[in-house]
């Protein structure tokens, strides 16, 4: 359904004197979303997980240039199509209540998202009431401002507003932050059910154990790029085929809890070969000339020319 | 060994309490973990045990005496956000050498960058932040560490390398360490069963 | 967790070579203002005396203000009238400045009662037109260039008093502060390197941004006649003047002295954007 | 919070506001080096023998010590005596009765003017930041902002009442007719100017301020969110920024009366319009302590009331005030 290959994201700022300054934040990206499929995407903190669901909605700041494609539905999605089907086709569950209008009630907020999707008020309103009904929200919650809502009635009033479109692509963007464990689990329980009715989920997380918890398949961002796009099974059956998939797979708690050092590369300055080669123990001079390219082995997807391993 | 007896604490005179009646201890070397949910006063615990705020009834000891006013603390508190606990108009090098001056060894366990000495907090990333405000407690004077929520906000990799340079510290200096959080599985791993639900 | 990348990427960057720029801005702004203060010394009383065959003629070469109905050249006045606010103004914002921060760095760190009645005070003084507290104030201390000058120094002292006491509150509740006390740092080294680099580009700029507001209230003091005495050249008062001569069509009387209070004004209003601009590690980095 | 309980409140800050007024008042003055018996009788002063002075001194009470005098002088303000003007013997409350009733027509005209289009040219510039539309705003408000008032008032006056003779000159009627006389449109004639000038210069703030919030509105995550539901520019500010821009502008709206008061000062000076403002540099150039101190009061009456009227405006905007505070 939504098929993103070889996608980079520059940011062109000006520093000093005249020099420009190129911030590569996404590299040479590849994802595929299937219907009815839930794919994690898994990332430290900076390795451009946010701004890739900001480039699939052309909600990127006016100074990013983006390459490479992205299709959805096998037609490409050029700026004026995101703008079509962005709220329509592809949805976005955010990351926190903050996301909300403050001034705005609850109610009438999903009921827009509905109208958005040009229904009339009142359907609007009668598919807001079925879908807060569906998530047990009470009727009352309608009347409520964000500010009243509790952690977990909060996370159910934005999975509601992904509901209230036909969106065949819902992208969820660290839907559970510091949240309590049952929020956390009833939360990725709603995205699992979303995706059973044929809708296609992207869930964006820095949290590997929640991904795992939900996830179909797992795409491992490191430096703006994906490392590897492995089952979920994969993770606990030792099938790991990237050095940094399976370093982060050892750095869980209930794992190793070994950590690789080093750190991930600046986007101002990222090295010409291969962006883990830094801190990889399997690195060659091989890794140090180019960027690896993607290569399908053992029914996963790895930018590793040591995967075969 | 670190004390807290009959602890309890609330904001104002007629607001709720946020900590009733705790009574809880650490010994040099040893790991506790504290579990809940948010809205259960784990901070505001945290706080207390560190001196951040004084209890309303009880008090904190350590080795029968209580916390020191003036000096150094012994007992210290990492928080969640990196960013506020930061002076935005230090640079790191300056904010990393306010209490002491970290060794070599710990700043390079933790990937702290040379390059990263003359800049400001924000232009270093949360995660990257939050080892700098680790490095600069794992000093030989600090006999307690009460971490709360201290990689959250991280992912797997930091997280491990985080803990695993600040139990090789208390290992080292025979530090005691309070971690609060609700990530069960980072608790079993650290404190091998030491767990008090809050 | 957003990218930071996609945060700090405010619109100004775009520009190139702001830091540079800012430099300039501070020069220039910093030149033309010596420049009115000084030029009466430089200039002497050139100017100043009656020319009678040369009476109100329009701005020309000769006299890029034109001459007024005794035949003064009336760059000559304006120079001399504005050099005299900006010197007024620069006292009275100064004085202003002096009482704002010691009102608002008490009123922050000894908190209590002692900021209750700080902020009291502010209050009270907010809820005074400042026009109708000024003219009270001058009226009662007599008048006059003292007159103007306790006026201007004790009406505007509110909101920089109020910037500070914010600051040093938020400074001082701020986490890193009281990590530093944990740290075993003393009260004096905290307030010198927690709170000094905090407390001195607010008081900077602040005090900065207050000159314009103190040469426009001196200046308006003038204007109405309740400040300084009519003989004295003040810009206030050149104005007023050509009050008088206005319905003749003597235009560039009024016009043209007031193009330089404006000018002095704005300077002084970009040369505070500039030196916050400057002193902000967010900004003042690329 | 009741209502009752608001209103009581108010009231007694209120109370205490004009308390301290008084003392502040009363203390500037006493210390302050105008002689109040030579005020009250200026010119003729040297006609009056010391006896007399003394007299008119008794009668003043001014051989009490401070504390007694301003006993009695609260006692008076209490009980409504404002005292009389010297100016216009009249008694104070009348004259600024009048005198208000003219000032105040135009401070309304101004202050709907200002409000309206500040707002909504803060509005325009900030959905549109970064663009022409927005540097002209800007330049316009930032030029308006370091104007002085009375310099504006004079460049309009020049342009428009000199130049191109279609706005009067001075005053608030034409010179010569009875008060009974003046039509409407003569009326109005002469309220023109004088309210567009200061108009003209509250509009700078109220636009800057309007354009920052706005801005900040627009990068907020809830627009971004919006944005991501497909929600276009004009959609976005018509349902969230508004929304959210609506009650900081109301406040300054409300707070900007204590400069649109000032700026009334030196419009009327300009223009001779006789209003308060005209009044109270008037009582101030000819020693006129009663009138002062009269407006004094006054003035700060008006402007806590527009401050009232903005804290009554903020739950009716904010929910979060509305019912937070009800369940506190």
């Amino acid at each position: 359904m939504l098929t993103i290959s070889n996608l980079s994201v520059t940011f062109t700022q000006y520093d000093q004197g005249l020099r420009r300054k190129q911030l590569t934040v996404i590299t040479d990206l590849d994802l595929t979303v299937q219907p009815g499929e839930v794919v994690a995407v898994v990332g430290a903190s900076g390795s451009g997980k946010s701004l890739l669901a900001h480039a699939i909605l052309g909600i990127l700041p006016d100074n990013a240039q983006v390459s490479g494609t992205m299709e959805f539905h096998g037609e490409r999605l050029t700026p004026k199509r995101c703008k079509a089907l962005r709220g329509k086709d592809i949805a976005l569950i955010p990351q926190s209540i903050g996301y909300l209008d403050p001034l705005m009630t609850v109610g009438r907020q999903v009921q827009r998202v509905g109208q958005l999707n040009g229904l009339s008020a009142p359907a609007a309103r009668r598919l807001r009431d079925r879908t807060f009904t569906r998530y047990d929200l009470p009727p009352t919650a309608s009347r409520h401002y964000p500010f009243q809502l509790s952690g977990g009635m909060a996370r159910r009033v934005l999975v509601s507003t992904a509901v209230m479109t036909q969106a065949h692509l819902l992208i969820a963007d660290e839907p559970t932050p510091g949240l309590h464990p049952d929020v956390v689990t009833e939360t990725l329980n709603h995205l699992r059910e979303l995706a059973q009715e044929g809708r296609g989920v992207i869930l964006i997380t820095h949290d590997i154990e929640a991904a795992l918890q939900v996830a179909d398949r797992v795409a491992v961002f490191y430096a703006g790029t994906t490392v590897e796009i492995a089952d979920v099974q994969d993770f606990a059956g030792g099938n790991l085929r990237h050095p940094y998939t399976q370093a982060l797979w050892r750095s869980l708690p209930q794992n190793d809890f070994v950590p690789v050092p080093g750190n991930q590369p600046s986007p101002e300055n990222l090295p010409r070969g291969c962006l883990y080669g830094d801190r990889c123990s399997w690195v060659t001079e091989a890794c140090r000339e180019a960027r690896p390219p993607s290569q399908f082995i053992r029914q996963g997807w790895v930018r590793c020319i040591h995967a075969e391993r | 060994m670190l004390n807290g007896e009959g602890l309890w604490f609330r904001y104002g005179a007629k607001l709720p309490w946020v900590v009733r009646d705790r009574t809880l201890s650490i010994a040099p070397g040893e790991v506790i973990g504290l579990m809940a949910p948010s809205g259960h006063g784990k901070t505001t615990l945290g706080k207390l045990l560190a001196g951040y705020l004084t209890p309303t009834q009880g008090q904190i000891t350590l080795d029968d005496q209580l916390l020191p006013s003036q000096g150094y603390c012994p007992v210290q508190l990492v928080f969640q956000n990196p960013e506020l606990s930061v002076n935005p108009r230090w640079r790191i090098d300056q904010i990393l050498r306010e209490g002491y001056v970290p060794r070599p060894h710990y700043l390079k366990a933790l990937g702290i960058h040379p390059g990263w000495m003359t800049r400001y907090p924000h232009e270093l990333s949360g995660g990257e932040l939050q080892r700098v405000a680790i490095a600069r407690i794992l000093n030989p004077n600090t006999r307690y560490l009460i971490a709360d929520e201290m990689t959250a906000m991280l992912d797997a990799n930091t997280q491990a390398l985080i803990w695993q340079v600040v139990l090789d510290f208390a290992r080292d200096h025979n530090m005691g360490l309070m971690v609060i959080s609700h990530d069960k599985s980072l608790l079993g791993q650290l404190c091998q069963g030491q767990v008090i639900p809050c | 967790m957003t990218t930071p990348v996609f945060v700090a990427l405010p619109i100004q960057r775009l520009h190139s070579n702001r830091r540079q720029r800012t430099f300039w801005g501070i020069t220039l702004c910093v030149l033309f203002l010596l420049v009115i203060i000084l030029s009466p010394w430089v200039m002497g009383d050139a100017g100043l005396s009656p020319v009678l065959p040369q009476r109100n003629q329009p701005p020309s070469l000769a006299h890029a203000f034109g001459t007024d109905w005794i035949g003064r050249d009336m760059l000559s006045r304006s120079l001399h009238g504005m050099s005299l606010s900006l010197r007024i103004g620069l006292l009275a914002a100064t004085m202003s400045a002096l009482i704002g921060t010691g009102l608002g760095l008490a009123a922050g760190t000894l908190g209590g009662w002692v900021d209750a009645v700080i902020t009291w005070i502010i209050d009270v003084f907010f809820s005074l037109p400042h026009l109708v507290l000024l003219i009270l104030i001058a009226f009662a201390v007599g008048g006059g260039t003292t007159g103007v000058i306790i006026a201007v120094a004790f009406t505007h002292w509110t909101s920089l008093a109020r910037v500070i006491r914010a600051e040093t509150l938020q400074v001082n509740s701020s986490d890193y502060v009281k990590l530093s006390h944990r740290f075993g740092r003393s009260p004096l080294w905290i307030a010198s390197h927690h709170m000094v680099p905090h407390i001195i580009p607010q008081l900077l700029v602040g005090l900065i941004l207050l000159f314009p507001h103190a040469i426009l209230h001196e200046a308006a003091l003038s204007f109405i006649g309740i400040g300084l005495s009519p003989h004295i050249p003040a810009i206030g008062i050149i104005l007023a003047e050509s009050m008088r001569h206005l319905s003749t069509g003597y235009w560039w009387l009024g016009v043209m002295p007031g193009v330089l209070l404006l000018l002095s004004v704005k300077a002084f209003d970009w040369l505070g954007e500039n030196v916050r601009a400057l002193l902000d590690p967010k900004t003042s980095q690329g | 919070m009741s209502i009752l309980t608001f209103t009581i409140q108010k009231l007694l800050r209120l109370g205490l506001l004009l308390l301290a007024v008084a003392i502040f008042t009363f203390v500037l003055l006493s210390f302050s080096p105008i002689d109040p018996v030579r005020a009250y009788i200026g010119a003729d002063m040297l006609q009056i023998s010391p006896e007399q002075r003394q007299l008119i001194a008794e009668r003043w009470g001014l051989d009490q010590p401070l504390i007694l005098r301003f006993g009695d002088w609260l006692g008076q303000l209490l009980q409504g005596n404002l005292g009389t003007s010297m100016v216009y013997n009249q008694p104070v409350g009348e004259v600024i009765a009048t005198r208000f009733w003219v000032s105040l027509q135009m401070l309304a005209i101004a202050w709907l003017l200002s409000g309206i289009l500040g707002l909504g040219l803060g509005i325009l510039a900030g959905a549109l930041a970064g663009s022409w539309t927005d540097r002209i705003i800007r330049l316009y408000a930032y030029t308006l902002a370091s104007s002085p008032t009375f310099w504006v008032a004079l460049l309009l006056l020049i342009t428009f009442s000199v130049s191109l003779k279609v706005t009067p000159i001075c005053c608030a009627a034409p010179p010569g007719v009875l008060a009974a006389d003046v039509t409407i449109w003569q009326h109005l004639h002469h309220l023109l100017l004088p309210s567009i000038t200061l108009s003209i210069i509250g509009i700078a703030n109220i636009t800057l301020h309007t354009r920052q919030k706005l801005i900040d509105v627009l990068h907020s995550d809830y627009i971004l969110f919006a944005h991501a539901q497909g929600e276009s520019l004009w959609g976005v500010i018509r349902y969230h920024g508004f929304r959210n821009l609506i009650l900081p502008a109301l406040t300054l709206q409300f707070a900007s009366l204590s400069e649109l008061f000032g700026g009334s000062v030196l419009v009327e000076q300009v223009f001779a319009y006789p209003g308060l403002g005209e009044a109270t540099v008037q009582a101030a150039l000819r020693s006129d302590i009663p009138l002062l101190v009269g407006i004094v009061f006054f003035s700060a009456l008006f402007v806590y009331s527009g401050n009232t009227l903005a804290d009554l405006a903020y739950p009716i905007v904010d929910p979060r005030i509305r019912i937070g505070g009800s369940q506190s």
